[in-house]
C-alpha cells in the first residue's frame, strides 16, 4: 500500500522532471519557435502576432507555468509542423516504432540469447570468439551506414526486400489502419498480400534493429551465465547426474535469466526511443524521426508529447522487468512459509 | 576392514589430480592417493587444501574444468571409471555414486522448488510417471526425517533452513538408492544441534540401504565417531590409514597433532596446542 | 605494461625472480600486493588474445593521433574541387572526398578528433557518475531520492534527443557535442557506482574507519570511490564505441563539428550523397569508426573479463 | 512456471522471426512497379506545414496548391510572361490603373460539387487578407487591408469582381500576383460548415483547412500524412480537361540516393530531391529521363553591414572575387544550378545575364589591402547543413583564405540559422532565395529595397536583414513597380541589378535549376519554374 504509494510519487517527480527538461531545451535552443510556424518570408507583425499566440513574450516562469498546466490536463497542443493535435501524430508514429521496435527485440532476444548461453558453455573456445566478434561488430558499425549499405543490397542488387517506407503504394489506402501496426492491420483484414508486402518492408530495418540489440543481449546472456554456471548447485546438478543440456538449460539459464530480463527490457526501451538514423535511412515514418524533426524546428509540443511517450514506455518496462523479476526468482517474493528444523 | 571374498566397491590406485598453475606448468593437488572401500564408512580427514576435497570429486567425476585426473586404478564395482564413456559416466553419478555437498544454501537451484530437484534426479536415472516420482519424493522426504514433505516439497531454497535443506540434499542424492555415497563436509555448514541429527539420518539411511560411504571433513573427531576407518590427507597425501577404533595409537606425528588439537574435558587448556607441520611429512 | 617498481631494482636478478615476486601469496608490502594484483589482472587479461587485438587498435589509434601531421600525405583541410571524387589510387590511396581533399589524410587527422572526444567525455562523464552514485549510494535517505530521480529523468529521456538539443543549444563545435554526449551520458555509472556503494557501505572497515571518526565526505573519496572505479572504468571502456558513434552520429545529423574539421561522423554524412558510386567517400571513415570502436570494445571487454570477477571466472 | 518451456519459446520464437526473414527473403519478389493509374513521386517534403492555400507558402506545399487550386488567372509554364485564363474567362484593367475587373467562366464547380462563384473568389481573396497568414503580404503590397478589404473587392454580379489598388502598379505586377497560391479560390459554403468560432470569431475554416481541402482544381488532396505520404486524387467535377493519372502519391524521401534506389526499382515514378552524382548516375540508366527547368530560386551570400569591416566596399568586392564559380558550376551545382550572379532569376522580366566575376584572388587581396585589411581577418559563416550550400562554402573556405580570409563556419538546421539572420547578429549568412511569385518586383521588394533600416523596422527584407541602407534603390524599386511600360520596366531592373551587382553586400552565386527523374513510361512531366507550377495532373503513365 505505501510502497504503492511511494512509487506513484517517483512517477510523478520523473513526469515533472521530463517536463522540466523538455522545457528547459525548448527554451536554450536557439530558434524562434514562432518563427518555425510563419516561415522566413514571414513579414514583422505576422511574426509578432505568433509570438504573443504562443505566449512567447511572457516571463520564463509564467511560460512554465502554462507548459506545465496544460500538460497536466493532458493538453499537449497542436504540433506546429503536422498542424494536428500532437496526440494524433503520436498515434501515428509510435505503432511504426513499435512494430519495427518489437520484430527487433524479438530478432535479438531470439538469437541472442542462445548465441549468449553458447558462447558461455563453450568459454574461450572457437564459438565464444565468433559470438564475441560478432557481438562486438553489432556495437561497432554505424548503423545508417550498414542500412544503406543493406538496402542496395538486399533492395536494390537482389531484390530481396521490398524498399524503404512501411507498405507498397499499391496497398497504401487499400487497408485501413486499425492499430497503426502494418502486421495486424493487414492481417485483421485479411489482406495478405498487403501483408507480405509490409512484412518485406519491415524485415530489413528490423533484423538491423535486432543484430544491434542481439550484440548487447548476447554479451549479458554471456556473462551471466558464466556467473551461473560457477555456482555450486551446477556441481550439484551434475552430481545428480543431469544432463549437460538440463544442466545449462534448465538450472543456470533459468537463473540468468532473472537479471536479463531486465537487460532485455532496457534494450526494448532503447529501440522503441526510435532510432533516428534507422528511421531516416528507411524512411520510417517513426517517433524517433518526429522528435528529431520537431526539435530541429523548436516545435517543442510535439517534442514534449514524444518524450512523454517515451518516459512513459521507459517506466512501464521497468515495471514490466520488476514484474518479471519476481515472477523468475521467488527470492524476491515476499511468502516467508519455510520453517526451520 | 571389507570382506575380501566380494570385490570392494571402489578401488583407487594411484589418484593423481592436477590444474594447471598461474605460473605455467601443472600443480598436483592430489598426489597418489590409494585406498579401497567395501560396503562401509571410510573417513577422510585433513585441513582445508590437503585434497580431500579434491579425491571425492575425482571418484564422482566433477573434477573442475581444466583439471586432469590420472590413476593406476580407478574402478568402481565392475566400471573402471578411468575407461568408461562420460554418458556412462553421467549415468553412474546420482544412479550409483552420489555425492553430498556442503552448503544446501548454494548447492540447492534458488529458483526451483525442493521437490522438483529431487524428482529431478530420479527422473534422470530411472524416468517414471510424474505422479509416480511424487510420491517416491514424498518418501525420500519423510526418509529423511521432514514431518509435513507436502509441503516442503513445493517450498523453495531460501524458504527452508539450512538443516532441513541438507535434508532435502541427502533426499536428492539417495532416491536413486546409490551404492556410494559421497558426503563432502555435509555438515559444517549447519549448526551443532542440527549437525547430530543430519548425521543421525545419514548414518541410518547407510545403514538401513547398506551403501559404502566416504565421509569427508575436516573434523577429526566426528570422523572417528562416526566412521570405520579414517584415511589422514596432507598436502595431497594419504599420510595415515587407520581404523577409528585405533586412532588413540596414530603413529604419524601429524595425525597425533590433529589429536592433541581436540580439547579434552577436564584437561588443561594451556598452552593451546599448536598443529606444527613438517615439510618432510609432504615429501 | 610495466610492472617493475623503480625503488627496488636490486631485488630483480632475473625476470623470472620478479615474476615470482609478484605473484609470491605472501607479500611483504602494499606496494607489492598491489603490483601483484595488477600483474594477475594483466596475465588473465594478456591470455585474452582478442582483447591485446583491441589494446593494440587503440595503441594504434593514440600513435597515428600523435603522429598525425608525419604520417599523413596531403594537408587535411585543403583540396581542390577538380581533383574531387577520385576514387582510391597511387596518390591517394584511399581517394578524396567531394571537395577533393585526400581521404586518407583527413581519417588520420580526425583520430585526434575522435581520441579527443572519447577522452574528454570519458573524463567528463565517469567522475560526474562516480560523484552521484557514491554519493547517494553512501549517503542514502532522501539525498539518494533526489539524486536517484534526477538519474532516472536523465536515462529515461530519449539519448540522443538530449544530445541533439544540447548541442543545439550550445552551438556548434566539437568541444560543444563533447559536453553534450558527457552530459547524457553519466547516469549509467552513476547506477553503477551506487550500487557498489551499497555493498561497500556495509563492509566492517567502513564502519572501522567511521568508530576512527573520518567524515563522510572523506569516507566516500577516499575509501569508497576507489572501490567503484574498476567496474566503472571497465563500463567507460565498454561505453567508449557507443561514444565514438554518438558523436558520429551527431556529426551526421550536421552538429557537432565544424567542417572542415575531419570529423569522422561529419565525414561519413558528407560522403553519404556518394554512397552508390563512389562509395568509399563514406566506406573510409565507416570503416575507421567500425575498426576504432571495434578497438575499444575487444578491449572493454577483455578489461571486464580481467577486472570483474563476476564476468569472468 | 516452467523454465524450459520458456527457452524453448524463446528459440522458437527466434526460428520463427528466422524463417519469417527467410520467407521475405525469398518468397517476396521485390514488388517493383506502381499501380498504371498512379504516380509516386519520391520527394522531400518535410517543410509542409499546412494545406490552407492561404497560408502554405512552403515548396512542397506550393506544389500541392498548384494542382489542387484553381486561381482567377495562371502564367503559361511554357512561357511564364503569357497569362491565361484559368476562372477568370476575362479581366481588364480600367484607365487609371488602379481598379482590375474580372469575369468567369460559367457552371464552375468544386469538387465538393458546390458551384463556384464571383462570391467564393471574393471571399478566398478577402479571407487570405484577413487571415493575415505569411503571404498575405502579396495581397496586401496593393493597399488591401483587414480594414478595407472587403470594399476593395467585391462582388459586381454573380460571375463578376473587381479589386482595387492603393496606386496604379504595374498590370503584369499585379496580374502575376494574382497567379500565386495565396490567390487560390476557396470553396466558401464548404469552409463556412466547418468554421471554428473562438470567442465571438469565426476563423473561416482555417483549423479545418490545415489539414483538409476545399478546392476546385484538377486533383483533390486526399490525405496528408506528415513526413510520410501525401495522396492526390483526380477532381471529376472539374470544369477543365480531366486530370490524367487517378492518384498522385507523393512519398517522403530524405535521402538522395534512397531516392534513385526507389526510383530505379519502380517503386518511384519520378525522384525530385536527386543530388548532381545520382543524377550523373541516372543517365547510364537507359530506363530513366531527365527534364530540369531553371527555377525563381537565387543563391547568394551576404554580408551583415553592421560588421564595420564587412561594410566597406573594398571588402564587399573583394569577396565577390573570391568565389570560385566556375569550379562549383562544374562540380557541386552541375546539373542542379548554373553561375549567376544578379538577383534576379533568368526568366523573370529584366533578369540579366551577366556575370562579370570570377576568382581572382590577387585582384581581391589589392582591395583587402586598399581597405586596410590586407593581412587578413576571421569571420564567421551561418550555413544550414544542406548540399550544395555545405560544399559551396567549404570551397569558399578555401578560396577565401587564399586573401588571408580565415571562415568559420557555423553549421546549423535552417531554422536556427534563420533566427539569427532575421536578428542581424550574424556575419556572413548563406541562403536561397524564391520568388514568391512571377514577377522581378518579388526579389527587388526583398533585395534592393530597405524602407527603414532602423532595428524595429515593420519590414525585414533581405537588404534590411545585411543592415544594408539603401534609400535611393528603394526609391528606384518602386519606381520600377509603378512602371506600366514593359519594356521601360525591364530596363530599370536592368539597372538596379547593375548597381546591386557592383556595390551590394550580396554576393550571388547560382541560379537553381530543378531536376526531376522520371522512368521512361511516363510522359507529359514538366517542372515549373515556380514551385506551384509543376502540374503533376499532366502526367501520363503507359
Amino acid at each position: 500500500m505505501q510502497a504503492s504509494a511511494r512509487f506513484a510519487l517517483v512517477i510523478v517527480v520523473t513526469y515533472l522532471g521530463l517536463l522540466a527538461v523538455t522545457f528547459f531545451i525548448g527554451r536554450v535552443i536557439p530558434v524562434d519557435p514562432a518563427l518555425a510556424v510563419v516561415g522566413d518570408r514571414a513579414p514583422e507583425h505576422v511574426l509578432q502576432r505568433v509570438r504573443e499566440e504562443m505566449g512567447l513574450n511572457l516571463p520564463l516562469p509564467q511560460q512554465f507555468v502554462r507548459y506545465v498546466g496544460r500538460a497536466l490536463q493532458g493538453d499537449f497542443g497542436n504540433s506546429v509542423l503536422t498542424s494536428n493535435p500532437v496526440w494524433d501524430d503520436i498515434r501515428k508514429t509510435f505503432p511504426a516504432t513499435l512494430e519495427l521496435a518489437t520484430c527487433g527485440i524479438i530478432i535479438g532476444a531470439g538469437f541472442g540469447v542462445p548465441l549468449g548461453v553458447w558462447a558461455a558453455v563453450r568459454r574461450g573456445g572457437l564459438a565464444d570468439h565468433a559470438v564475441r566478434v560478432m557481438a562486438l561488430v553489432g556495437y561497432s558499425v554505424p548503423i545508417f551506414w550498414l542500412g544503406l549499405m543493406a538496402l542496395v543490397l538486399f533492395y536494390a542488387k537482389l531484390g530481396w526486400v521490398a524498399g524503404p517506407g512501411r507498405i507498397d503504394v499499391a496497398y497504401e489506402f487499400s487497408v485501413q489502419r486499425v492499430t497503426g501496426i502494418m502486421l495486424l492491420d493487414t492481417a485483421m483484414a485479411g489482406e495478405w498480400d498487403a501483408f507480405r508486402s509490409a512484412l518485406s518492408h519491415l524485415v530489413l530495418p528490423a533484423a538491423l534493429l535486432g543484430y544491434f540489440s542481439l550484440a548487447y543481449i548476447s554479451r549479458m546472456t554471456r556473462s551471466f551465465m558464466l556467473n551461473e554456471l560457477a555456482q555450486e548447485y551446477i556441481v550439484a546438478a551434475r552430481a545428480k547426474g543431469l544432463s549437460e543440456t538440463r544442466i545449462i538449460w534448465r538450472h543456470a539459464l533459468r537463473n540468468a535469466l532473472v537479471p536479463l530480463v531486465t537487460v532485455i527490457a532496457l534494450s526494448y526501451a532503447g529501440l522503441l526511443e526510435g532510432s533516428v538514423l534507422t528511421e531516416t535511412v528507411f524512411a520510417w515514418p517513426g517517433l524517433g524521426l518526429y522528435i528529431t524533426h520537431s526539435l530541429q524546428n523548436a516545435d517543442m509540443n510535439a517534442v514534449l508529447g514524444g518524450t512523454i511517450v517515451v518516459g512513459t514506455v521507459f517506466i512501464g518496462l521497468n515495471l514490466l522487468s520488476d514484474a518479471l523479476y519476481r515472477v523468475l526468482d521467488p527470492r524476491t517474493r515476499d511468502t516467508r512459509r519455510g520453517t526451520g528444523s | 576392514m571389507s570382506n575380501p571374498a566380494r570385490l570392494p566397491l571402489l578401488s583407487v590406485q594411484d589418484l593423481r589430480v592436477a590444474y594447471p598453475a598461474r605460473e605455467g606448468g601443472m600443480t598436483e593437488v592430489v598426489r597418489g592417493v590409494s585406498f579401497t572401500l567395501g560396503r562401509e564408512r571410510l573417513g577422510i580427514v585433513g585441513e582445508s587444501g590437503s585434497g580431500k576435497s579434491q579425491t571425492g570429486r575425482a571418484i564422482v567425476g566433477l573434477t573442475a574444468p581444466g583439471g586432469v585426473v590420472s590413476a593406476a586404478q580407478l574402478r568402481f564395482g565392475d566400471v573402471d571409471l578411468l575407461r568408461c564413456a562420460p554418458e556412462q559416466r553421467q549415468a553412474l553419478r546420482g544412479g550409483r555414486i552420489a555425492m553430498v555437498l556442503q552448503d544446501p544454501k548454494y548447492s540447492l537451484n534458488p529458483v526451483m522448488a525442493i521437490g522438483a530437484q529431487i524428482a529431478e534426479t530420479l527422473q534422470a536415472h530411472q524416468p517414471c510417471r510424474a505422479a509416480q516420482a511424487r510420491r517416491q519424493v514424498l518418501e525420500a522426504l519423510a526418509a529423511v526425517g521432514i514431518e509435513d514433505p507436502a509441503r516442503v516439497m513445493k517450498l523453495y531454497p531460501h524458504e527452508v533452513s539450512g538443516g532441513m535443506g541438507q535434508r532435502a540434499m541427502i533426499a536428492m542424492m539417495l532416491i536413486a538408492s546409490p551404492e556410494l555415497l559421497i558426503a563432502d563436509e555435509p555438515t559444517s555448514a549447519l549448526d551443532v544441534t542440527v549437525q547430530l541429527q543430519v548425521l543421525g539420518i545419514l548414518d541410518r539411511l547407510v545403514a538401513e540401504r547398506g551403501m559404502g560411504l566416504i565421509f569427508i571433513s575436516h573434523d577429526l573427531r566426528l570422523v572417528s565417531s562416526f566412521c570405520d576407518r579414517v584415511l589422514v590427507m596432507y598436502a595431497g597425501r594419504v599420510v595415515e590409514e587407520i581404523a577409528a577404533t585405533e586412532l588413540h595409537r596414530a603413529q604419524h606425528p601429524y595425525t597425533q597433532g590433529l589429536l592433541n588439537c581436540l580439547p579434552q574435558l577436564g584437561a588443561s587448556r594451556h598452552p593451546l596446542p599448536t598443529l606444527d607441520r613438517k615439510p618432510e611429512w609432504a615429501l | 605494461m610495466n610492472t617493475q617498481p623503480a625503488p627496488l631494482r636490486q631485488v630483480s636478478q632475473a625476470a623470472s625472480s620478479w615474476r615470482a615476486w609478484l605473484m609470491s601469496d605472501r607479500p611483504q608490502s602494499r606496494r607489492q600486493a598491489a603490483l601483484g594484483r595488477w600483474y594477475a589482472g594483466w596475465r588473465s587479461f594478456a591470455a585474452n588474445r582478442l582483447a591485446l587485438v583491441g589494446l593494440g587498435i587503440v595503441g594504434a589509434l593514440v600513435l597515428v593521433a600523435l603522429l598525425a601531421p608525419l604520417l599523413s600525405p596531403y594537408a587535411p583541410t585543403v583540396g581542390e574541387l577538380g581533383q574531387r571524387l577520385l576514387p582510391p589510387s597511387g596518390s591517394h590511396w584511399l581517394g578524396t572526398d567531394d571537395q577533393g581533399r585526400d581521404i586518407l589524410s583527413r581519417l588520420i587527422h580526425g583520430s585526434r578528433i575522435t581520441l579527443f572526444v572519447v577522452v574528454l567525455v570519458a573524463v567528463l562523464a565517469a567522475p560526474i557518475g562516480l560523484l552521484v552514485g557514491t554519493a547517494s549510494g553512501y549517503a542514502g535517505g532522501w539525498v539518494d531520492a533526489v539524486l536517484m530521480r534526477i538519474t532516472d529523468i536523465f536515462l529515461a529521456f530519449p539519448r540522443l534527443i538530449l544530445a541533439l538539443a544540447f548541442v543545439a543549444a550550445l552551438g556548434p563545435g566539437i568541444e560543444n557535442a563533447v559536453i553534450a554526449i558527457a552530459i547524457t551520458s553519466w547516469p549509467p555509472y552513476a547506477r553503477i557506482a551506487r550500487a557498489e556503494t551499497l555493498t561497500i557501505r556495509q563492509a566492517d572497515y567502513i564502519s572501522a574507519v567511521k568508530l576512527l571518526g573520518a567524515s563522510p565526505l572523506r569516507i566516500v573519496l577516499r575509501h569508497v570511490m576507489p572501490l567503484c572505479v574498476p567496474s566503472v572504468i571497465v563500463r567507460v571502456t565498454l561505453d567508449m564505441a557507443g561514444i565514438i558513434l554518438t558523436a558520429a552520429g551527431l556529426g551526421f545529423l550536421g552538429l557537432g563539428a565544424q567542417p572542415p574539421m575531419p570529423e569522422w561522423g561529419a565525414m561519413i554524412a558528407a560522403g553519404r550523397a556518394y554512397v552508390l558510386d563512389q562509395w568509399w567517400v563514406a566506406a573510409a571513415p565507416g570503416a575507421a569508426i567500425f575498426i576504432v570502436s571495434l578497438g575499444f570494445n575487444l578491449l572493454g571487454d577483455g578489461l571486464r573479463d580481467a577486472l570483474d570477477p563476476k564476468a569472468s571466472q | 512456471m516452467n523454465p524450459l518451456a520458456f527457452t524453448r519459446r524463446a528459440l522458437a520464437r527466434a526460428a520463427a522471426a528466422a524463417l519469417t526473414a527467410g520467407l521475405a527473403a525469398f518468397v517476396l519478389p521485390a514488388v517493383a512497379a506502381t499501380p498504371k493509374d498512379t504516380v509516386v513521386v519520391a520527394l522531400a517534403f518535410d517543410d509542409i506545414i499546412s494545406l490552407d492555400p492561404a497560408e502554405a507558402f512552403e515548396i512542397s506545399a506550393g506544389e500541392l496548391m498548384g494542382n489542387a487550386y484553381d486561381r482567377l488567372i495562371r502564367y503559361d509554364v511554357n512561357d511564364p510572361s503569357k497569362l491565361l485564363p484559368d476562372l477568370a474567362k476575362g479581366w481588364k484593367v480600367s484607365d487609371d490603373g488602379k481598379t482590375y475587373s474580372f469575369e468567369l467562366k460559367p457552371g464552375l464547380k468544386f469538387a465538393s460539387g458546390n458551384p463556384l462563384t464571383a462570391e467564393d473568389v471574393v471571399f478566398s481573396l478577402q479571407r487570405a487578407v484577413l487571415l493575415d497568414k505569411t503571404p498575405a503580404f502579396i495581397l496586401t503590397q496593393f493597399g488591401l487591408s483587414k480594414v478595407n478589404v472587403k470594399d476593395k473587392v467585391k462582388q459586381t454580379g454573380p460571375l463578376t469582381l473587381t479589386m482595387e489598388t492603393d496606386k496604379p502598379y504595374a498590370p503584369t505586377l499585379v496580374y502575376n500576383c494574382l497567379t500565386a497560391n495565396v490567390a487560390s479560390i476557396v470553396d466558401k459554403k464548404l469552409l463556412m460548415s466547418k468554421e471554428a468560432v473562438k470567442d465571438g470569431v469565426g476563423d473561416m475554416g482555417y483549423a479545418w483547412l490545415k489539414t483538409n481541402f476545399a478546392g476546385s482544381g484538377p486533383m483533390k488532396i486526399r490525405e496528408w500524412r506528415a513526413n510520410e505520404i501525401v495522396a492526390l486524387e483526380r477532381n471529376d467535377n472539374y470544369w477543365g480537361t480531366k486530370a490524367k493519372p487517378a492518384r498522385v502519391i507523393y512519398r517522403h524521401i530524405k535521402e538522395s540516393a534512397t531516392q534513385r534506389l526507389l526510383l530505379q526499382k519502380g517503386d518511384a515514378d519520378i525522384a525530385r530531391n536527386l543530388t548532381p552524382q545520382d543524377l550523373d548516375a541516372l543517365a547510364a540508366d537507359n530506363n530513366i529521363q531527365t527534364t530540369a527547368t531553371p527555377k525563381g530560386t537565387v543563391y547568394y551570400f551576404s554580408l551583415n553591414q553592421k560588421n564595420p569591416t564587412l561594410a566597406k566596399p573594398e571588402v564587399r568586392e573583394a569577396f565577390k572575387w573570391l568565389v570560385d564559380y566556375d569550379a562549383i558550376g562544374k562540380t557541386l551545382i552541375k546539373n542542379i544550378g548554373v553561375v549567376h550572379q544578379n538577383f534576379l532569376p533568368v526568366g523573370l522580366l529584366g533578369a540579366s545575364k551577366d556575370n562579370p566575376y570570377k576568382l581572382d584572388v590577387a585582384r581581391a587581396r589589392a582591395l583587402l589591402a586598399k581597405a586596410g585589411v590586407g593581412n587578413g581577418f576571421k569571420v564567421t559563416i551561418d550555413m544550414r547543413t544542406v548540399q550544395p550550400v555545405q560544399g559551396i562554402t567549404e570551397a569558399m573556405q578555401q578560396t577565401f583564405k587564399q586573401a588571408g580570409i580565415e571562415l568559420e563556419i557555423l553549421p546549423g538546421d535552417g531554422k536556427q540559422t534563420l533566427t539569427k539572420y532575421r536578428a542581424r547578429t550574424h556575419d556572413i549568412y548563406i541562403g536561397s532565395w524564391g520568388a514568391d511569385y512571377w514577377d522581378p518586383h518579388t526579389n527587388a521588394d526583398t533585395f534592393a529595397r530597405n524602407p527603414n533600416n532602423a532595428d524595429d523596422a515593420k519590414s525585414k527584407p533581405l537588404a534590411w536583414r545585411n543592415a544594408w541602407d539603401i534609400p535611393e534603390l528603394t526609391r528606384q524599386a518602386d519606381a520600377a513597380a509603378l512602371e506600366r511600360d514593359g519594356a521601360k520596366r525591364a530596363r530599370m531592373y536592368q539597372e538596379l541589378q547593375a548597381e546591386f551587382r557592383k556595390n551590394s553586400p550580396f554576393v550571388m552565386i547560382y541560379q537553381q535549376t530543378e531536376v526531376a527523374a522520371y522512368r521512361k513510361n511516363l510522359t507529359g512531366l514538366k517542372i515549373g519554374p515556380t514551385s506551384d507550377s509543376t502540374y503533376l495532373f499532366n502526367v501520363s503513365k503507359q
